[in-house]
């Protein structure tokens, strides 16, 4: 299997689909000529063309109604909102229109579009450009949310997100961009609502998301060397939210521990924590707990990012003090 | 190049259609009948009926919240728009959406739409995909005085001239925005005038002239549709109703202009024209009021013995599985 | 003391703030003559003029901006957005600028804002007219989040929001305007992150926002009959979130249902629910139970809006359930 | 009104210390000092110090991303902003904001802003505090080309102009939004044409030519003072650098464009005309120079030297308790 960063498999998702679908077409800011501020994009504007590959003026709330009343009228849009911090400018189309459209309507309307973004901190890019935001995303009904956290996990869901008939919101953590896999030639996809068990283990539950899967596969390495086995749940999707695989874990395990980067209040391991707790109380030794950033806005300064973003090491003690009781 | 007889008629139907639809609904609410509120476009007639004369079932529009009158034009039945507004499960939305979001996708309908200003950027949308697909379709997006002043419209129009996209804009002026009269809310003469802002065409009509109307659209969706881009349509004109129905209306408006306004009414001067035009009898009319009248008791009988939703029919809708 | 209704209290408050500090002042749209779609405001402007009840154009992210803008220049603004729903169109002045400018600008910068709003199903309004999304702003730092239930909580807490210096959002649920309560006369303040305990009870604890708290209370009125006796905690704000009081009386019933009327998935009463499954996880019976809308947008339909507020019967029937084990 | 020659010459002071402390911001962030990404204003020093330079302490201005030569020409302290770009402890903004987000609200600094389109709306506000608190203060609002498409500038404007806030809100053309081209992203010849949507005066005013620029400035200063409300004041210019550092800003911009542009930097073109009008000698230019170097110099030992921020100043200031 062809190794490649988790940038070049989103955009061999792109490529395979605009391929094979002449109604998929990007739209977005500086997604042509300048292939996104990240690079995810570049190229395609050669291949496809400026009909395909459509760069817009800053203008968010054109750009998700734009993709929303073209996805009503058939076809198939994958906008760019550069970081999701820039939603607030344009929530509505998404949630207001996009989401509940289908709804409203009776189901006789269809809104198959992907709205990808940047998300994420540890780039030195200060409160209004790192946020994650999924948390909103999840408590609309309509809407899909998915948080992939490897290469081959992003071409695979990308490729359904762009095949799905629902608006999807599509999270990409900035900086997994550069991170490198293992992902599997041509087209295939991953389902909604499948979970993926990065790391069996039988002492412990660890959901984590996006790049926090790795801190948490790093942790649990270490935790190994102290004997503590750890099991790590991808949840992929949040919404769809695969319950099941989670409480099965939970189950096995008897012990949970969540992992996200956004702020831990009203976030979106409050849901899979709560869930828990209604689902699988029974089965569980002890209290869940949650890591995840502290209630503040992202802070510019190195030293404070980097206490902002949960850490190996509170994964780790995350992990202790649940195991531990 | 005169407009044909059978054009007129059409237009004269539908007009009167609107004016009867919502003077049903008007009494509907009023008897308890309708749930929720209801914004009715009595006294704008002229707007969405000159304008969807112009159009193809393959064109889109999209709506606000003041809707009725915009579906009608653009082909909306009757029947499964009153049961919807009862919120039946036989209407168009299964009793989902409510006056404020009925659709009908296959008349190009996108929507009405309960956020003000939502409207213009799907608008945009559907007209990106006219004209990605190589169509010539056109969208539509009616707006009001007050959505002028939203920035989402201003975006969708800039987009639309960016891309020269096949929309036309068409405000309908009718002077408020709920209590807001556009005096306070706006600098400029027109709300046309916003079109420099994009460098397209801002045109002003009287908006309670069909005719004019009819014509400036005419012209506006030529040019949409040969790919010279957007056109800002103004109309004005004036409801007769409160913002809603329970609103008087009465609060932020002088009795003396709401008189004067009624007194510009749509239909009397179309129904002169015809008349004086010998494109229509008396006769002829009332046969088509009669009509209509049959339509809406047939509608109206529909709506009241359809079954509400089922509790069951909560959940389904949300997703395409 | 005197009766009134919850928006009376309401107005009660922001006239009491008015003629006590000449820098409060009232902007949204048809919150002059009108006197806004619910009334609330009406007569404001006669006694305060134009300048201290102004009347916008329909330009959501205008009004924030100006409200944020003049806090930030020494005023204190009370602002209205019509319906919660349509804060999609001007999210961005309210979570990237108003909530974040205090800790970007490392303390230095003071918003003393409000922003109120109508919240809640019930009136046929439909999907874009009838939501809550009180979850979307606990998860922001720097919001105070509150949503009364009374018309005494409503204007002690509104009293407390304008004289607050931080921005705060302020949720009136538009079935509650109506309803009638004792009422202290003149000025009074309720102080934020203080839950008030609606009714006192030993055998299952119910947390209850809004207007569910008078369906709690409802409901544990025939719950009493069948030997139930239920403690109902009105957060009163989500945030802060009194998280003392909750536990308190968790620590005491041992059992947890949690009411409130917007979409459970990632609702707020899935931080509620985390926060107990973390910190009183030993001392609960069994599984934690939530009561509240179903995965769909908000229905038009009568037959259906009612099926998608929680109901007595189901509060009923999870207290039930978590009591019967 | 001949410009009085103290106002040359701190206009003089006030580019230069724009151009060298960008300068040296540029040579920070090359050799990894700075984290995060830095928007430099080099080539478009003319217009915030044209502006600044009709402003007094009490007035108010919102910034942007791309906002050191806003805050330095409105008074902005060197060493507290280098310490913010730093990220330390010692910076305007304790290390938390960064490039992005450094405020002065002594100065009536509101903050630069990451958000496009975020600074209008705030201005409008600041406006309608003095307005509201009867003091003839003024606010300016900075923002690009790329800004003045994103509907919530739109609405900024609008309100101002409906309660004729004394604001001015200034553009920054310098032809792109990152790397979409303005000639692709609006359809005006200038953003000044944007005025008539608002019925407000829209000036264009060469941005390269500082005189030019605060004569205008002066002009739009002062009707916003008398209570005339807005002004949308655009000033044609070009950045020399990336869209950040770190962007060769080559990909979406010829090689030509770029040395046209720099031709006609706005710097050499002041020094010029202040040598032939013997408003400064080239020896008191030099003397200048070596105090901007100087304060500089001290200001990235400052930077250097003081802490980053604690783990326990990570909660601190989200709330006023
Ligand atoms: C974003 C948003 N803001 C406010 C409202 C409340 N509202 C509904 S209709 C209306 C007035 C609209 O005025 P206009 O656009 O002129 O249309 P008209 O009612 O006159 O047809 C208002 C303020 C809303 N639905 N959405
Ligand atoms: C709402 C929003 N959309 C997009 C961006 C990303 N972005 C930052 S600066 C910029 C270009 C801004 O162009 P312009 O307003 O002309 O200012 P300039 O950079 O030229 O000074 C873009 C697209 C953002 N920060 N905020
Ligand atoms: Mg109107
Ligand atoms: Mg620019």
């Amino acid at each position: 299997m062809p190794t490649m960063n988790f940038a070049e498999a989103i955009r061999d998702a792109l490529r395979i689909e605009m391929e094979r679908d002449p109604n998929v077409y990007l739209i977005g800011e500086d997604v042509g000529t300048f292939g996104n501020v990240f690079g995810v994009t570049k190229g395609l504007i050669d291949q496809f063309g400026e009909k395909r590959v459509r760069d817009t003026p800053i203008t968010e709330s054109a750009i998700i109604g734009a993709a929303v009343g073209s996805a009503a009228c058939g076809l198939r849009p994958v906008a760019e909102i550069m970081y999701i911090d820039f939603i607030g400018v344009a929530l509505d189309q998404l949630y207001n229109q996009a989401a509940k459209m289908r709804y409203m309507f009776g189901g006789k309307i269809t809104i198959p579009m992907v709205l990808r973004s940047a998300c994420g901190a540890g780039r030195g890019s200060a409160a209004q450009h790192s946020q994650s935001l999924e948390a909103w995303f999840m408590h609309v009904p309509g809407l899909r949310v998915v948080m992939p956290s490897t290469p081959a996990d992003a071409k695979g869901l990308l490729i359904t997100a762009i095949r799905d008939d629902n608006p999807v919101v599509f999270l990409e953590h900035k900086l997994l961009y550069n991170t490198k896999g293992e992902v599997p030639e041509g087209e295939y996809t991953i389902p909604f609502g499948q979970a993926d068990i990065k790391r069996e283990g039988k002492d412990v539950t660890v959901v984590a998301t996006a790049r926090m899967v790795h801190y948490a596969l790093n942790a649990a390495e270490k935790l190994a060397a102290d004997g503590i086995d750890v099991e790590i749940v991808d949840p992929r999707t949040l919404s769809p939210l695969d319950e099941d695989t989670i409480l099965d874990s939970v189950k096995k395990t008897h012990k949970l521990v969540i992992v996200h980067e956004e702020v831990k209040f009203a976030g979106s391991g409050a849901e899979i924590a709560a869930m828990v707790a209604e689902k699988a109380f029974d089965y569980l030794d002890g209290p869940i707990l949650r890591v995840a950033a502290p209630f503040c806005p992202v802070p510019f300064a190195p030293s404070l990012e980097t206490e902002f973003i949960p850490s190996e090491e509170k994964i780790i003690e995350g992990v202790k003090t649940v195991v531990q009781g | 190049m005169p407009i044909p007889k059978k054009k007129m008629i059409e237009m004269y139907t539908t007009m009167m259609k609107i004016r009867m639809f919502e003077t049903k609904v008007s009494e509907l609410f009023a008897a308890n009948k309708i749930p929720g509120v209801v914004h009715l476009y009595i006294g704008e007639e002229a707007v969405a009926t000159g304008v969807c004369a112009t159009l193809r079932d393959t064109d889109y529009i999209t709506s606000t919240h003041r809707g009725h009158g915009h579906l009608l034009a653009k082909g909306g039945d009757v029947k499964l728009m009153l049961a919807e507004v009862f919120g039946k499960k036989t209407g168009y939305c299964k009793g989902k959406g409510g006056s404020m979001h009925i659709a009908d996708i296959d008349l190009g309908i996108l929507g009405a739409n309960g956020i003000v200003g939502g409207g213009p950027p799907l608008a945009a949308g559907a007209a990106l995909a006219a004209q990605y697909k190589g169509t010539d379709g056109v969208a539509v997006c009616f707006f009001g005085d007050g959505a002028s002043n939203q920035g989402t419209t201003h975006e969708a129009m800039n987009l639309a001239a960016c891309w020269k996209l096949p929309v036309v804009f068409v405000n309908e002026n009718n002077m408020y925005g709920l209590s807001s009269c556009a005096l306070n809310t706006m600098c400029v003469a027109d709300v046309a005038d916003r079109a420099a802002a994009f460098g397209i065409p801002g045109v002003v009509v009287d908006g309670n002239d069909v005719i004019a109307v009819y014509e400036a659209a005419v012209e506006a969706v030529k040019r949409a549709r040969k790919g010279q881009g957007p056109t800002l349509l103004e109309c004005k004109t004036y409801r007769h109703r409160g913002h809603t129905e329970g609103d008087p209306g009465t609060a932020y408006r002088s009795k003396e202009e709401i008189e004067e306004w009624k007194k510009k009414d749509p239909i009397p001067r179309f129904e002169k024209r015809l008349l004086q035009g010998k494109v229509l009898t008396k006769q002829t009319m009332e046969s088509i009021l009669t009509t209509i009248a049959n339509e809406l008791a047939a509608g109206e009988q529909f709506a009241e013995e359809s079954p509400y939703p089922e509790t069951s029919d909560l959940t389904t809708d949300v997703y395409v599985d």
